[in-house]
């Protein structure tokens, strides 16, 4: 069976607060308009104007109030329109969210899901492209979690809002239409994947390719044409980006030898760097033949113009150059 | 019927006021057969720049968000014949047409939103990011509510250098719930600074209706200790006159709001139907009883400056026109590569860094 | 003079309502002499537990940044006498008082200050993060302004779980200005949230006096559609019955704002000596003649209904309960390392990184 | 001669304030109070009221005022009292002001300093202790500062106030009070040290240690402890972490063979990271003896109490320990 990214969300959703009385849905046009990309189509319907709320634009406002809410005993699923407007909201994920568990010596529980699409979309310029991986994935306290496909949408989705922590969860707005098959199994109504594990995408044995959400379709790409050129590739897809599943990567990079990482994000501070220093730090690089290469989004704000965009965005050739490149270098 | 010269229209709705001398706000307006027909004109062309628009986004020379400003073409070009040079604009994502009254060209601004090296922001903003600086307007910004302390402090600076300028900051009815308004609103107030705030009440942000953001619809009154003011936004002289006594307040006494009631015919965004939260009769009856256009045309009809036909014919020379300038814009080069890494920071040295090592760019000048 | 059983005290400045109708406010509040000799105690422990906090902090057992509640206790005292079982309580970190009005022993406040295992975070939040949840009340919070959404979003969870709760939610006067503020006043309208919005007007926000903060400094109606109440905070039947009527208020139709006027006697926190932008009058002229312990206590000789001895009494008990709580916490132990890696998450797996790498902690559950 | 960090910012804002009427600074009691941790001591009373600008609380408010500012024509400092609170505006630092020269294609220019402690002081929490450098620094638009002893504070603060471009200046309220012998030639009101450019505080041949700003001392008087046993360690101080004086970083790695990096903010996505990939994606890599290990703030929310706090934070015996693991290390 075939389900899109924004089905699997929207299934999660729904499976969710039908299971759970104390799960409801907070943000701008999730309820009438049913979602500015749809993700909450017919859970107002469903479940009606207490449970799925329409609130005015005031991320900081509606934020906090769903921290409060979850302190008191609900388990609520804020959806910003983009993560770009959650810089609006920063103060309350990272200083009332995440931060209270600890100040409280465990008294204040935040069992929460921030989501919504994060990183580039196409066409929408600097403002609206940022991708908050790197950030928010620094903070203890907090969970940050980005599907790649249907099934990861799902099981993750769902997982999250089981979760006890407040959890980030990163969507990506180019995924909500892409079809994936999914498992059976995906579709019981309790699957869950868990949280902070990676999942080997492809299995290959000359060079470990590190990705998460969008990105690890250029990484899977990128496969496929180094495959045609007897190069066997392993895909890792994060899918938690904090906890890291360091495990998988060094597990991988011993097998491979080889490493880059792909991300649509700026490079400073990137969850690529992370990844480099966890090699360094680890086993794994005595196992490695070779320098890692990070593949990004380039050093810029997002242009607007196609071509210009083009340039800003990494694709799989992208990874197939770096990845070429790591592999002609002998140490 | 017929007049000559200068002539008085009258200002139709009543303004309402909050803390704010009513005597400060004409009763009636004085213009004149050239003003009316430019302010046909204006408006004529703006409407036209956004069908373009609209037509070559769905023809797919436009992509991403649009926010198109039909309907509401009286707020941009009346409070701009409200203005004096010294004074400032600033607005949201819809900017199109304050980038055009402000004196740019549809063809700029189309050839901005395909992405062209012709574009007014050389195609690197797009559709929400227009500027014309030097005509003192500041864009074009795509956070709803930035520009509220943005646009504070454009006023600022304008009276720290005592150029006597105000800033005339746009918002909608959604945006004006965002707390950093508020936060703006008090300092304005504490420190006297010359900004209007103009709430462009639309009826709607996005699909939310104005009874279901706000606890109170009455924006010109939200500022609390701010002076405030109502204006029919769909009345070219309501808003001019209106905004004349904003912005003349607000040089000597600091900030007012004022609330622009308007409506917007298309969807939020090209993506929006705009026909799930509202009827069709209600978009309906809005052009056909209140367009800003209309309301022009019929005063020069009126007062018999300008026949049915001379009319048409101006319609017919900014569609041409607008169709010269789509097609000018579409032939216009993409920008060229070396503005990728151009404009990230002036005098910039060193590299920057593509999607892989393989790619590396040098900031150059602009040629 | 002397009563017996119950009997009325004025409220002796008129509340201000703000669309509020002023006949949900009494005139005068109904008491005795158990719960006045009560208020008095609560009262000057609180007052004994901050001056226990001063002078640790002044022999260094206390570090960081350290706010006292002196001048103010009326408020959180009185405050609590208004709420029922069911309502709840969040504040900024001005919160020792609001901790230990909630059930908390001035042992656990005093522990905490100074980074004890048996503080009331076990030693993790310090001075501005205590917390009661079971008892209702929230916190303890370091943001200015962040507790706004907070505790609307705490009320938002009693109505939307029926448990007939309110939350009342404590400010500054500097924070009232905070954008934030604005946002949840308008969604606790709009969704007839029962949130209590309580500004504690101590006049300042560290240095800066209201008048050089606030453009409008009646706080109690900059909801501006959110009804609104002044209270004297000096006097602790004017904010119990005030905090009632607003409380009932809200359970049955949203938000109401507030305003408590106080005042605090120190500096802002610690490092402040609070003398800069004040005078010594000011501070000494309150203290004299509307200190808020002193009204009670007045109240208490006025009625016969204890003595100057007795109340000495109860004023030596409370030094001395203080004195022992103070030295029973500076004994306690700070926390045990194992402390370090807890409570970072709720069912944490793997290790946490420390400063280095040879340097690994296992989060283990507290035994 | 002697000066503090306070007495250096303090006269750099003061010159600059006298050098150019476009100047002003803008915070929360920066004015009468003369600044919370009084940088801005007596400049009120010098420039008055309308250079010296006390604000309420209002961060997102009156940072966006002070972008607007920028725009037209004035060239604003404007103090967050700590960069914690810089969460509440960080969106005007990021959207309004690094991003806007790009999408304005060169036309609106943002000439401004936001300034104030970041990072942990001592005492004052989770909330209160958190370190901005990673987040800012991987921004483009913008340039991130962070200077260590008196001669960095007044040279760097005096260039970025000169600087055209939108600037983060990260200062470290822990050090406000200590003392650095400072050169005539800092004391000159036109001593500018260029933005960018690291600086080697102490060489060395067995291995680098890099770090900025309270760091930089750490890295110090680790290296005197090392050297105690032999071991030359070189310092580079960073100064500007944005853009990162990659090259510096690279030479001394050729030279020595060996790396730490020194920070308090936490590990993931840090900036240690980000000098670990750039390692990787240099030919520093090719010298490097050992791997690198980083020195940073725990990954835990700041605990209030003494004994957790000092935990969290690295010290010098961190750096020897790091040093010494790294250099018993062949590869
Ligand atoms: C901070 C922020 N939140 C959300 C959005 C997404 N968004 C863009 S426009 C818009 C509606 C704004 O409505 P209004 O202020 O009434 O302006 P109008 O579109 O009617 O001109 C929303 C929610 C945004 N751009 N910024
Ligand atoms: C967002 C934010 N900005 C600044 C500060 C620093 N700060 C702490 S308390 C305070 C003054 C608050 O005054 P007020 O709200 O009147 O409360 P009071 O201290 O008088 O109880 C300031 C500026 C902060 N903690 N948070
Ligand atoms: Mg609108
Ligand atoms: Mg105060």
């Amino acid at each position: 069976k075939e389900m899109t990214v924004r089905d699997a969300l929207n299934s999660a959703l729904d499976e969710e607060m039908a299971r759970d009385e104390r799960v409801f849905l907070m943000g701008e046009e999730v309820g009438q308009y049913q979602g500015a990309y749809k993700i909450s189509r017919g859970l107002y319907q469903k479940y009606g104007p207490d449970r799925v709320i329409d609130t005015p634009i005031t991320e900081a406002g509606f934020a906090g109030i769903g921290v409060g809410a979850a302190w008191n005993g609900l388990r609520p699923v804020i959806e910003f329109m983009t993560y770009n407007f959650s810089m609006q909201a920063i103060d309350h994920v990272v200083n009332s969210a995440a931060k209270q568990l600890y100040m409280s010596a465990g008294q204040v529980k935040s069992p929460m899901v921030f989501r919504g699409p994060n990183g580039a979309a196409r066409g929408v310029a600097a403002q609206h492209s940022q991708c908050f991986a790197a950030w928010y994935s620094s903070v203890p306290g907090l969970t940050v979690v980005s599907p790649y496909n249907s099934e990861d949408a799902r099981g993750l989705l769902k997982a999250s809002i089981r979760n006890d922590n407040p959890v980030v969860f990163l969507e990506n707005e180019l995924m909500y239409g892409s079809s994936f098959p999914v498992s059976e199994e995906a579709l019981d109504k309790d699957f869950v994947l868990p949280l902070g594990k990676a999942k080997i995408e492809r299995t290959g044995k000359h060079i470990t390719i590190v990705a998460f959400s969008r990105p690890v379709g250029m990484a899977l790409k990128a496969a496929e044409i180094l495959a045609g050129e007897g190069i066997e590739a392993e895909v890792v897809n994060l899918r938690t980006v904090r906890p890291m599943d360091r495990r998988a990567i060094i597990e991988s990079v011993k097998k491979t030898n080889h490493l880059i990482t792909v991300e649509e994000g700026w490079p400073q501070s990137g969850v690529g760097a992370e990844i480099c220093a966890t090699v360094f730090e680890s086993e794994a690089f005595d196992y490695l033949d070779a320098p890692i290469e990070r593949v990004c989004g380039a050093d810029v704000p997002m242009p607007y113009a196609e071509n210009l965009e083009n340039m800003a965005l990494p694709s799989e050739l992208n990874v197939v150059a770096a990845a070429k490149r790591v592999l002609a270098r002998k140490l | 019927y017929a007049v000559s010269g200068n002539f008085t229209v009258p200002i139709n709705t009543p303004y309402e006021t909050h803390l704010l001398d009513e005597s400060l706000l004409p009763k009636e307006a004085v213009t004149n057969k050239e003003e009316l027909l430019e302010y046909f004109k204006t408006m004529t062309y703006i409407r036209r720049v956004e069908t373009a628009s609209d037509n070559l986004y769905k023809a797919k020379f436009i992509r991403g968000f649009c926010h198109l400003y039909i309907g509401q073409e009286a707020v941009a070009v009346g409070a701009k014949a409200g203005l004096k040079e010294a004074d400032h604009m600033i607005t949201a994502y819809r900017d199109h047409a304050h980038q055009i009254v402000n004196g740019d060209t549809g063809e700029r601004v189309l050839a901005e939103l395909m992405g062209r090296s012709t574009g007014c922001s050389r195609g690197k903003g797009g559709s929400m990011h227009m500027y014309y600086p030097e005509k003192h307007f500041w864009g074009g910004h795509g956070i709803v509510g930035a520009q509220g302390p943005l646009g504070t402090g454009i006023a600022f600076a304008a009276k720290y250098r005592k150029t006597g300028g105000v800033c005339l900051t746009f918002y909608g009815d959604g945006a004006a719930n965002q707390g950093q308004l508020f936060e703006a609103y008090n300092m304005a107030k504490l420190w006297k600074i010359p900004v209007v705030y103009v709430c462009e009440n639309n009826r709607y942000g996005m699909g939310t209706s104005v009874s279901r953001a706000a606890a109170h619809p009455d924006f010109y009154k939200r500022g609390g200790f701010v002076p405030g003011l109502k204006v029919d936004g769909m009345d070219i002289f309501s808003v001019r006159e209106g905004t004349r006594a904003a912005a003349n307040y607000a040089r000597e006494h600091g900030p007012v709001i004022m609330e622009m009631n308007t409506y917007r015919y298309q969807g939020h965004s090209m993506s929006d139907p705009g026909t799930t939260y509202r009827t069709r009769d209600e978009v309906n009856n809005m052009r056909q009883t209140n367009d800003p256009i209309t309301y022009v045309k019929n005063l020069l009809l009126k007062h018999e400056l300008a026949t049915e036909e001379e009319l048409k014919a101006i319609e017919r020379a900014a569609r041409e026109k607008v169709d010269q300038e789509a097609e000018a814009a579409k032939n216009a080069a993409f920008p060229d590569p070396s503005e990728f890494a151009r404009d990230i920071l002036l005098n910039h040295e060193g590299s920057v860094r593509g999607a892989d090592l393989g790619q590396v760019y040098y900031p150059t000048p602009r040629p």
